[in-house]
């Protein structure tokens, strides 16, 4: 079902954890549907992501994604972070399963979340992102017969 | 972890017992023959179908010709309330069912709401135990049909089905029970039950996959649901899977044989699991009847994590389990059975089913809490939701 | 006589291949998991299901989501035919087939038209060929689905499905054809011969019984015929029967390989076992295509005699034959497609089918000849019919 | 599917043949169903049977219950072969399957048949015989599903 990475990733998960007093936290998805992830940022004067760290309520998929975002953005500045599309996160772990895109949705837009709270707690503004929803679905649903 | 592994998803399906095999096998190569044939070649699979059909047939207290061989579950649930459907359709357009049911029946029900068919869902209460009285009240001059199932297959619920069945007998209504989780592991009888259908599936007795049963009572007159050859009495077309047939009957032969013993021990096991979960883990609910519960079925809820990532780390430790219907676990949904029974999304989520054979052994559950203990503790430490609550008790 | 069985009835069903058998075992009691679970033990079963699925779409070029997965041939055929019914109802209600379908097609026709639906049962030839006139003549601007089987299962001719293909997909016409018999037998290629849908089932091909697909085409959004799981991707429910799929997509495989020099030794013995029997025993008919037609099959219309007491000299001889289809030889009556290509009642009553496979040898055949001259000139001896025949010929 | 008694009468038939000049024959059935048969009586003088032969085109059924029929009448009295019903035919057979009942009725008219001939040659009326139907089919039929 899962690429060698994913299992990697889920099995032995980077960067789990909390930091305190982290310079954005974003919690996304939702316990109805049974995911959320909860990414910490510690961001530096320069724009730096300096650490990271997240927590997953979720499949394995979940906790994979999030994993791997947070090896995605360690270091980046704001603007690369910005960057790391769910897109990203699939292609380094090397891919998903169909059922399962809609994790790394939830990763990208985790990311995106700490990012705006970090916006908001700093008064700016970042270039090219948007407060981000609330809820991720995938849209494109199977065809039901 | 070694190589072992420790299967405790038998609600799933089953390992085929090597009785089993061992009389299946002649028919493939040697009495492969057509049932339906003249020549003796199909003597000796039209002979291995009757002595199928008597074992079969024991287990429920059936006559013989009262058991029509399917393909399984779900087509013996499909036959069952379609065909009801299309002969009662001038009486009525009324259904009455559960909200616990297995998909054959629910989607099933949904098709033929579409066609026209009105469908009562039964609500159940927090054991997932159908109301009885909820059940005489909807019960409507145009109700054609009663289908509860016998047991669940992801709460081990049993419902009180011979209750049932009597409340249809006095309103003249026909029932059937989709007994695919409770045939050959508890005992049943049509006649003191009042059942006029019962649907069956061999995989999920130790038998092979791929054939089940619906037993018909005599002078309940629907008609095919696979129209074409003689076969079944004229009532399902369809080449006899010899083979699968006579596993079925083979599986269904030892079940009867060895009922009492293996629900004793499986009770025991089971007791022995819940105990241990409950007195191990904190934030755990056990879900479905303590009491009128399936002999192998264990089904618990740990809050704050997700199913999937629990299955995927119980199956590193080699052990095999569930999180909701193993049908549906494509969609990984929350289980429509644990909503029903009234538990919150994020709750349902964290589900998981073990069901016991007859070859689980008391270490098996051992190691299997041991793990699980790990497991559920590691999980715990990455989930927000664990976070938030423990912060939120300080 | 010896022990020995020389079984002549391979288009009723087939002696499973040992390779076949081989390939299903672990399938039992080791890799018994679900293949929709998320342990490994189910991951084994899931990988066996998508080897099968390419296996089984190579025989007829299709894509592997294409293939689905039934219970046998005539569940294929009975959703098909359903399942576009009730598709296409607003578009139109008319059904197109040919009078020698099997039972599996016209007993579902004769289901749509009490629901309905107008079915035109297009003749054949006195070849067993339908005309392709016939056919045009017949589509109206409420046609929904052509279905005409690909090969005869009695008298073994192959229809023209190519030109069928192009006529339907010229007026935008679902094209459905019951291939059973032909499928691993003969060449066939869906895209080729423009086939919406196409029916197979194990047995024949000396796969297990009890298995089968339907082939839709990709954009044929006909729904599910069996309700329930989310299997199939959704379109047929049921726990997957691995170990038949297992062994069915073993047997297509083989049958893939085999075929080019299967057709050539079978036609070669078919051919030699027509030619002796036109030889040596008088007032007989063949029956079929002598051109399009299936490279195992034999039938031959004896006059003055009865099928059944024929078959059972022959099968006192070892010898396994059938007269009309399998399927119908419950009830005895003078084969549909007999009377559809033409001969009288009396005469279709003789018929004998001896379907070759790829183990029957010349000597066989010979045996075979050699004890039917001698079972004719008995049955002869004792027929009223030909005390009459002889009478008037002096 | 058929008794010992039926398979040995099918294989080893008694009584089948002709007889020149019989004293009555009698043709049941009809090629379209199947079955036809045909039986000789030779009949003395006092009314007793003194030889029986039969012809039969149909299945194993019903060349057993011809034969069988003949072996019941054969030495019998006009009276005594018409108490040969279908009944006592399939008893002596030790039995038939359901769907070859109709093979035994067939067997009793073909007698009738026979005898009814024999009654219009010598132009006398044999009590309770009664002119045999041209076909016999069984009546009740299996219920269609
Ligand atoms: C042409 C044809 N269609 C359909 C069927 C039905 O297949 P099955 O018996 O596998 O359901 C058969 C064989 O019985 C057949 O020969
Ligand atoms: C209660 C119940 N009904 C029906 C089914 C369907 O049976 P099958 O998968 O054999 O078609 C199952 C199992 O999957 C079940 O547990």
């Amino acid at each position: 079902m899962y690429s060698e990475k994913v299992m990697d990733h889920f099995q032995n998960p980077r960067n789990v954890g909390e930091i305190e007093n982290a310079s954005g936290v974003g919690t996304v998805g939702n316990a109805k549907c049974g995911d959320i992830m909860r990414m910490y940022l510690d961001i530096d004067d320069n724009g730096v992501i300096r650490d990271c760290k997240f927590k997953t309520f979720g499949c394995g998929a979940a906790v994979a994604t999030s994993s791997m975002a947070t090896e995605l953005v360690m270091g980046k500045t704001i603007q690369q972070a910005l960057e790391v599309t769910n897109k990203a996160v699939m292609e380094a772990l090397d891919g998903l399963p169909p059922v399962k895109v809609h994790c790394s949705l939830l990763a990208e837009e985790a990311i995106h979340a700490a990012l705006w709270d970090y916006a908001q707690k700093h008064g700016i503004k970042i270039e090219g992102l948007e407060k981000p929803k609330n809820d991720i679905s995938e849209g494109e649903e199977e065809e039901d017969y | 972890m070694g190589n072992k592994v420790i299967y405790l998803d038998n609600a799933a399906t089953t390992k085929v017992r090597p009785e089993v095999v061992e009389a299946m096998l002649p028919f493939f190569t040697e009495n492969y023959g057509n049932a339906s044939a003249v020549y003796s070649v199909g003597a000796k699979a039209k002979e291995a179908l009757t002595t199928a059909r008597e074992q079969v047939a024991k287990v429920i207290g059936a006559k013989t010709e009262e058991i029509y061989f399917t393909a399984g579950g779900s087509e013996s649930d499909n036959w069952a309330l379609k065909a009801t459907a299309e002969l009662m359709k001038e009486k009525g357009n009324h259904i009455i069912t559960s909200k616990i049911e297995h998909h054959a029946i629910l989607h099933t029900c949904e098709y033929l709401e579409k066609q026209g068919f009105e469908v009562t869902y039964l609500d159940v209460d927090e054991e997932g135990v159908v109301d009885l009285e909820q059940l005489k009240a909807a019960i409507r001059p145009t109700t054609i049909l009663i289908s509860i199932m016998f047991a669940n297959n992801e709460i081990g619920t049993i419902e009180p089905i011979k209750e049932i069945g009597a409340i249809a007998r006095e309103h003249g209504i026909l029932f059937h029970t989709d007994a695919v989780q409770a045939f050959g592991q508890v005992p049943i009888n049509v006649d003191e039950m009042n059942i006029d259908m019962l649907s069956a599936s061999g995989h999920k007795l130790n038998g092979p996959k791929g054939i089940g049963m619906l037993y018909i009572r005599k002078g309940v007159k629907i008609r095919s649901f696979v129209h074409g050859g003689a076969q079944e009495r004229k009532r399902r077309a369809g080449t006899e899977n010899i083979p699968g047939i006579v596993g079925f009957g083979k599986a269904c032969e030892i079940a009867v044989n060895t009922m009492k013993e293996r629900m004793q021990k499986e009770t025991e096991l089971r007791d022995y699991l819940m105990a241990r979960i409950e007195k191990e883990i904190p934030y755990v609910k056990i879900n479905g009847s303590r009491v009128n519960r399936l002999p192998n079925n264990v089904n618990v809820c740990f809050r704050f994590i997700e199913g999937e990532s629990m299955l995927i780390m119980l199956d590193q430790k080699g052990i095999c389990g569930s999180s909701g219907s193993a049908c549906t676990s494509g969609s990984l949904d929350p289980s429509h059975v644990l909503l029903a029974i009234g538990l919150p999304h994020e709750i349902a989520h964290g589900s998981l089913r073990l069901t016991l054979s007859h070859e689980t052994t008391r270490e098996d559950i051992n190691y299997t809490v041991d793990e699980l203990v790990k497991i559920i503790e590691r999980l715990r430490q990455m989930s927000p939701l664990y976070e938030d609550f423990i912060k939120k008790q300080k």
